[in-house]
């Protein structure tokens, strides 16, 4: 696909109020800087993502969605991150089936105080997103011919 | 249609040097619904907040969107702002343009751009945002705090004292914790004994405190002002109520062969014992995996000669589960394993020992009497040298990456103290910095070095060579001489870094508190809430947060005590209303969001429903806003999208991911 | 990329974590060989003065035993900065630390093969 | 169990007796070395240099024949070990020297460190076992006292050799105790003997093998025991000790130290 | 099939069902639906043979709401959809009779490649035939029973009931093929490979929710597709949301309650093989968290509400 130089990925991430929310704003007064092309969503826990937010986003022109909570075994509500790992690994799991380029999902565990871990996961995920190119496939997952 | 206004924050500097403000209050106008938009170099100062105000009232706002800092600074600001001037304070929503934005981007352009992006996706979500009422929820009125050290004996006393019922978990058989293994404490040197001992006394004594020792807490379920715990009493095998303390079964215990852990493993101890004298409560613990009796049936010979009848093998491990408005954690420190530090001949030579192990040797209760000699051969050591930073301030894996905090002053104690004891004994301390800020600290350290001429020598020690003769060689560097040293010693003292303590990663667990990478429990904020823990009703006391030395930590452990008090003055607390709700049309009654709730807050009724014109009798999950926490775990099990969180609506995190995505 | 930059990159070490706590020069069995001392080393990258790093003859004093690299609390192996900077010595025309022809007076009967293999390796290209 | 063997340069002629008493002591224990066809040199020592690869070359194609032949890959020589463990571990974990060294060596399939490097030692303590090499001791070296001198390559640095405790090993001393004999510990059993300064600057190197060998003699030990000839050359010159191999204990204690 | 037929209408006389749930011949043999059966004279048009493949388990959420008791017939994989549906309190055990049925494996007409089909003959239960012959507009042809099975008997589950109050009938073993074969050859593709694949299939699609209404899994009293609950806006508009992620959502909502049995993949129009949706989170369930059967049991744990703390992270095995 045709990607000109000044492409700019458009990443959604999603992370939970306790640990990578707070994270986030750690990695920001520590002005630990990553690509602007993340935009934040905050949500209580990573339970609370639903497959179908991530769908969404790709559908509506996501190149890349990433989704951070807190670490297993921390999660502020007990058990909502290891609920959000099975479910997020069988979603990871269908789209690699569905040829969907696995750089563009991604889950993080970041803590309230890993802002460096948040800064670092960004930019790492945004250069490999970066050389995914634009997501055309999920946006054209059913071509009507 | 909502009627919205946008308020752009400059921050002073912060967000405006890197955020075009003008433009990003320009863009909001043109946003779907938004009827007034501005800007303002504070929003949360005064002024500001006078100014949202007056747009409220101006221009009949039934929401409004916040560009500025994290909402976790002023989100509750912003919404109290709203409730004063008529506006539900849940149709307000920050966009976080500083943390996220300005202070991680450099490019204004880009920033702003940013900026917009995150102020549409905030707009969007706020039209769908509904008018949420707080709820309410009792306090039980009593706190729980868990270690009985000095840090959580204070904390204790403190709520105590303001009249509130509290109780102290300490997991060995007597409270008193770290500082009662210490000899003397800086920079006044006075007996750590003397001033702890009362302390624990008054804890022991007061009718508010009740402590359980030789107990651990097992399990922890609730919410702030109302936690469910389950605390694990070991058993002891000695009747709390009959045993009057005599001491008799210690000296007739025919297995002393144990490590005394109260004296570092230097010596042994009794299977029954005590681990000190002052004690408290003054009732020994049978160590189980050592007691005669309990392993092989045979013996008893504690039972024979207690004459109250205390001694009681049958005895069993006991669940007990109490309510508490509040929990405090308190669990301290210990030094971190050096079997990785080979090169310090720690383990190898006997005379090679840790800091805290030196305190236990300086003790009069101690394995020496309180006599300074080798543990090896006996002899009162000529030359001691210490070594500083063992294992802090390393980014290798081998140590901690911080700084321990007291290992300077209390070398310069140990150092302080040996020389006046014995005058001739050299020491020598190699040290990397020499750390001292504190009220006295410093003027302490200069009277080691002036006043009782410890030598100290900038530079590092590389090896500690036993030698054939008993003597150890230690291999260092002058850096400021630009020399090597080779100086032979009688003894050498390990400043061994500190760690939490080894269960504090499980009770996080339990109490969902976060941690860091070091295991050290985080604070709410580094520099406004240092004492409390972001989860709501759990508090932080003493090095569990982060090294300290006594006064921080009894510092610590009243700014505990205050936070406490604060809570459980309390009646009620306000509830979060985002909460999950189950649309009854939509449900299938499957019970798939019940398997998923972590405070079983869903349960299920069969009510009449009228869907449509179908009245039918329909099984309807139904939640218990007192219990749900607004995890929203339920919502994702539901596959017709039945149950929902408030708040954080299917409906709202997908047009903040539209907007987004446009 | 001026020398600075090329120690930096051979060595692979990053001299700003330095602490100067001195235990790498505590534990070095050259330190009396050496004119600039180990723990200086790393200083001397940080203030760019590699002239008198290639003007020491520290660089082929050390023993490569690795004792600095194993022993550093900050990860900053100083043993591989000086080993770099051996290498931008050896590395130019005429800078061995020994010369072809002094070698059959240096041998004896037992000298190992590895004494002479390691030794090209540490003095010459 | 049949392993690829890395003899190195000096065991083919100064070290001879490392060598032969080597294979002869595998034979007698039940695993077999089988000298790679086409070895070269290792070098001598590990190029530290990030930007080295020419010099890494020889170890990589010893590596990838130990890997072709599925087989670990087994040095006497603690040089020869600590070479070719280091740069295995490049390989596995350095992506530019992977990439660099595989478009040097044009193998069919890239080398990726897929082979794993062993010491003749750590055969004889995880594969043989100790307590099993005790039991076929014939000639127990009982009332021998003997120091082990690991010197530096087999140790450090830690994190990539893995072999023992870089500061405080014990596999020495387990091993001369299987052989009936009573390890003697001292404090210089780590520190360098000088290694290659010996070429050059000699009296720099019997310094420090006579603090080596006067602390090993202070513990009363009566010979030290080795696994490098550089080591045992510069000890020897330094010192009263008997120096010997580890393979040459082992083969007296095994009973096969005639048999040449 | 008469044996069914005796004992439905014993059960409607003495009164102790109200009805009967079964299948009903249609114009042809093999044109056989489920149907309600309220009196004895209708049982009549009963049928139970090879085409009935139909899965009556869906229909006794409806039946559980009328007056009475239903007699339904199970086959051995209809009854664990119908299990999975009373651990989701979607039936009432109540309010059924259930006679597992043997089977021998059921038949696609789709699969029988002869043009102009009038009859087929050697389908009949419960003495179904090695061969069956087919008579056409052009003349007679034989096929083998085998071969004009649906896939998913292929890979039976086996030919237990996991819950019924009588059995009737018997069963023959038809496996002979592994369940995740095909999903297996699909993993091991290119991404490129896998995504043409999908899209030539997916494409496809004419949105008609056959597959939707006949999982016995998609029972939701409204479905997230028909409803504003995600989106308020773009209905019934081809490039809508639901339309491009339509069979992603619909496999997920499913996940750990699908229990293979294959009727989405039967009842589509253009063929389209669904349930290799299914069978992918089927196969990762089995691999990541252990052997789990839908509808086999009505208390262990769901793979997706249940957890442990050693789970595998999200994009294990990703290169």
């Amino acid at each position: 696909m045709p990607v000109t130089e000044n492409w700019k990925p458009t990443i959604v991430a999603f992370c939970c109020n306790w640990c990578s929310y707070a994270g986030a704003d750690l990695a920001g007064s520590s002005r630990l800087a990553y690509p602007a092309d993340v935009k934040i969503i905050k949500v209580p826990c990573s339970c609370r993502v639903n497959p179908m937010f991530i769908l969404r986003a790709f559908e509506k022109g996501a190149d890349g969605v990433i989704l951070c909570g807190c670490h297993p075994g921390d999660c502020h509500y007990s058990t909502g991150n290891y609920y959000a790992r099975r479910r997020m690994t069988l979603l990871f799991s269908m789209l690699d089936y569905l040829g969907v380029e696995e750089g563009r999902t991604r889950v993080e565990w970041v803590s309230a105080a890993e802002g460096v871990k948040f800064s670092e996961t960004m930019n790492s995920f945004v250069e490999k997103v970066r050389a995914l190119g634009p997501n055309v496939r999920l946006g054209d997952l059913r071509c009507k011919n | 249609m909502r009627r919205i206004g946008v308020f752009v924050c400059h921050c002073g500097s912060n967000i405006a040097a890197t955020v075009d403000v003008k433009k990003v209050v320009e863009m909001a106008l043109q946003e779907q619904g938004v009827v007034h938009a501005e800007d303002y170099p504070y929003m949360c100062s005064e002024a500001g907040q006078v100014r949202i105000a007056e747009a409220i009232r101006e221009h009949q706002l039934t929401g409004m969107v916040v560009c500025s800092c994290s909402p976790r600074m002023h989100e509750a600001t912003f919404r109290k702002c709203a409730e004063r001037n008529g506006l539900n304070p849940y149709l307000v929503e920050i966009a976080n343009i500083r943390e996220h934005c300005s202070w991680i981007h450099k490019d204004m352009a880009e920033a702003t751009e940013k900026a917009v992006i995150l102020m549409r996706a905030a707009v969007a979500k706020v039209h769908l945002n509904a008018p949420l009422q707080a709820g309410e929820s009792a306090v039980t009125k009593r706190a729980l705090v868990i270690g009985g050290g000095i840090a959580g004996i204070q904390t204790a006393l403190d709520i105590a004292d303001a009249g509130y019922k509290v109780d102290i978990v300490e997991k060995e058989p007597s409270i008193g914790g770290r500082m009662s293994q210490l000899d003397k404490t800086f920079p006044t040197l006075d007996c750590s004994a003397c001033i702890l001992t009362p302390k624990m006394v008054e804890a022991a004594s007061h009718e508010n405190i009740t402590i359980h020792t030789w107990s651990e807490v097992e399990k922890v379920s609730g919410f702030v002002g109302n936690f469910t715990v389950d605390i694990r009493k070991k058993a002891r095998y000695v009747d709390m109520d009959k045993c009057t303390g005599c001491g008799v079964c210690q000296e007739k215990c025919p297995s002393k062969k144990s490590l005394n852990e109260f004296n570092r493993g230097l010596n042994t101890r009794s299977a029954i014992y005590t681990p000190f004298a002052q004690a408290i409560p003054n009732v020994p613990v049978i160590d189980a995996t050592a007691c005669i009796k309990l392993k092989t049936g045979k013996c008893g010979i504690c039972e024979k000669f207690c004459q109250v009848g205390a001694i009681n093998y049958a005895q069993t491990d006991e669940i007990i589960t109490e309510q508490y408005g509040a929990i405090v954690v308190a669990t301290g420190f210990d030094t971190i394993k050096l079997d990785k530090y080979g090169e310090y001949a720690y383990g190898h030579s006997k005379d090679v020992i840790t800091s805290l192990e030196l305190e236990r040797i300086m003790n009069a209760a101690g394995p020496t009497k309180g006599h300074l000699e080798r543990l090896s051969d006996g002899k009162a050591p000529k030359e001691i040298v210490f070594i500083q930073c063992v294992g802090s301030r390393c980014s290798d894996d081998r140590g901690k990456p911080y700084c321990s905090k007291i290992c300077c002053m209390y070398t310069a104690k140990h150092a302080m103290l040996i020389r006046d004891k014995y005058p001739d004994t050299n020491v020598t301390v190699f040290y990397i910095d020499v750390r001292t800020p504190g009220k006295n600290f410093d003027e302490f350290y200069r009277r080691a070095v002036e006043d009782y001429g410890v030598n100290y020598i900038k530079g590092q020690v590389g090896k500690v060579a036993p030698q054939p003769d008993g003597s150890l060689l230690v291999h260092g560097v002058d850096l400021l001489e630009n020399k090597q040293i080779l100086k032979k010693a009688d003894m050498v003292v390990l400043a061994t870094a500190i760690e939490p303590n080894a269960d504090v990663r499980k009770i996080a667990t339990m109490l969902t508190a976060s941690i860091d990478t070091n295991n050290f429990l985080t604070e709410a904020h580094p520099k406004l809430r240092p004492v409390e823990s972001p989860t709501a009703g759990v508090f932080l006391s003493g090095v569990c947060q982060g090294p300290k030395d006594i006064p921080e930590t009894v510092a610590q452990a009243g700014a505990a005590a205050v936070k406490v008090i604060g809570l459980l003055a309390k009646d009620k607390l306000k509830t979060n209303p985002c909460t999950a709700k189950a649309d009854e049309l939509r449900c299938n009654g499957c019970s798939q969001c019940a398997n998923v709730c972590p405070y079983g807050a869903i349960s299920y009724e069969t009510r009449l429903v009228n869907d449509h014109g179908i009245r039918e009798d329909r099984r309807i999950a139904v939640v218990n806003s007192a219990l749900c926490q607004g995890c929203g775990a339920c919502t994702v099990t539901c596959p017709s999208g039945a149950m929902d969180l408030q708040g954080f609506s299917n409906r709202q995190l997908i047009a903040e991911v539209d907007a987004i995505c446009r | 990329m001026n020398k600075v930059e090329e120690i930096k990159t051979i060595s692979g070490v990053n001299p700003l974590k330095c602490m100067k706590c001195g235990k790498c020069s505590a534990s070095c069995p050259s330190f009396n060989e050496m004119d600039i001392k180990p723990h200086q080393f790393v200083t001397y990258v940080i203030n760019d003065d590699v002239e008198a790093l290639a003007n020491s003859k520290s660089a082929w004093k050390c023993l490569s035993c690795f004792a600095c690299i194993e022993r550093c609390p900050r990860d900053v192996k100083p043993g591989k900065v000086i080993d770099a900077a051996r290498q931008i010595l050896i590395r130019q025309r005429g800078q061995e630390g020994l010369s072809a022809d002094e070698i059959p007076a240096l041998l004896d009967e037992e000298t190992p093969q590895q004494l002479l293999m390691s030794a090209f390796r540490k003095y010459r290209r | 169990m049949k392993y690829s063997y890395f003899p190195g340069c000096t065991l083919r002629n100064k070290a001879k007796d490392l060598d032969d008493y080597a294979r002869a002591c595998a034979e007698k224990l039940g695993f077999t070395l089988e000298e790679l066809t086409d070895w070269q040199c290792c070098g001598g020592v590990y190029p530290l240099g990030a930007d080295e690869i020419a010099s890494k070359l020889p170890s990589v194609r010893a590596l990838n024949g130990a890997k072709e032949k599925q087989q670990d890959l087994v040095a006497v020589c603690s040089a020869c070990y600590h070479v070719l463990k280091r740069v295995n571990d490049d390989m596995a974990n350095v992506a530019d020297i992977q990439t660099r060294a595989n478009n040097y060596m044009a193998l069919s399939e890239p080398y990726k460190g897929e082979a794993k490097v062993l010491h003749y030692l750590e055969v004889l303590r995880d594969k043989v076992g100790f307590d099993n090499l005790k039991k076929q001791v014939v000639n127990p070296l009982t009332g021998r006292k003997i120091g082990a001198y690991y010197g530096c390559l087999l140790l450090r640095p830690g994190s990539v050799m893995n072999f023992d405790d870089p500061e405080n090993p014990t596999i020495m001393e387990d091993f001369i105790r299987a052989l009936g004999a009573e390890p003697v510990v001292y404090p210089y059993r780590n520190e360098c003997c000088g290694g290659y300064i010996s070429i050059k600057e000699k009296e720099h190197s019997a310094a420090l093998c006579r603090r080596i060998t006067d602390s090993a003699a202070g513990f009363q030990a009566d010979c030290l025991v080795t696994a490098c000839p550089l080591c045992k050359y510069n000890l020897e010159n330094n010192s009263e000790l008997p120096i010997v191999y580890f393979t040459e204990l082992l083969a007296e204690a095994l009973g096969i130290k005639e048999v040449r | 099939m008469q044996e069914l037929i005796v004992r439905a209408k014993e059960l409607l006389e003495k009164g102790e069902v109200a009805r009967v749930l079964g299948w009903k011949k249609g114009e042809q043999e093999y044109d056989a639906e489920p149907a309600f059966f309220e009196t004895a004279e209708s049982l009549d048009n009963f049928v139970y043979n090879g085409f009935c493949g139909a899965n009556l388990s869906k229909y006794m959420i409806e039946a559980g709401k009328k007056e009475g008791k239903t007699l339904v017939f199970l086959k051995p994989c209809d009854s664990y959809s119908y299990n999975q549906l009373l651990r989701e309190h979607r039936v009432d055990r109540e309010k059924a009779y259930i006679i597992g049925v043997g089977c021998k494996g059921k038949l696609a007409i789709s699969k029988i490649p002869f043009d102009g089909i009038l009859k087929v003959s050697g389908a009949q239960y419960p003495d179904a035939q090695e061969i069956l012959t087919v008579e056409t507009l052009y003349g007679t042809e034989t096929i083998p029973y085998k071969d004009a099975m649906l896939e998913r008997c292929h890979v039976c589950k086996g030919k237990d009931h996991v819950v019924y109050d009588e059995l009737l009938g018997e069963s023959a073993d038809t496996v002979d093929a592994d369940r995740f074969a095909e999903v297996e050859r699909i993993e091991k593709m290119s991404p490129e490979e896998k995504f043409a694949y999908f899209q030539s299939e997916l494409s496809k699609c004419i949105r008609c929710n056959a597959c939707r209404n006949v999982c016995p899994a998609c029972s939701c009293r409204k479905c997230v597709f028909d409803s504003t609950a995600f989106d308020s806006e773009q209905k019934a508009n081809t490039t809508s949301f639901e339309e491009k992620m339509f069979h992603i959502i619909r496999a997920f909502h499913v996940a750990g309650r699908c229990t293979d049995c294959g009727e989405c993949s039967r009842v589509c129009p253009q063929g389209i093989p669904l349930h290799l949706f299914n069978r992918k989170f089927i196969k990762d369930i089995n691999a990541l968290y252990g052997e789990y059967q839908a509808g086999s049991d009505l208390e262990c744990p769901a793979p997706l509400t249940s957890f442990t703390t050693t789970d595998a992270e999200p994009g294990v095995g990703r290169g």
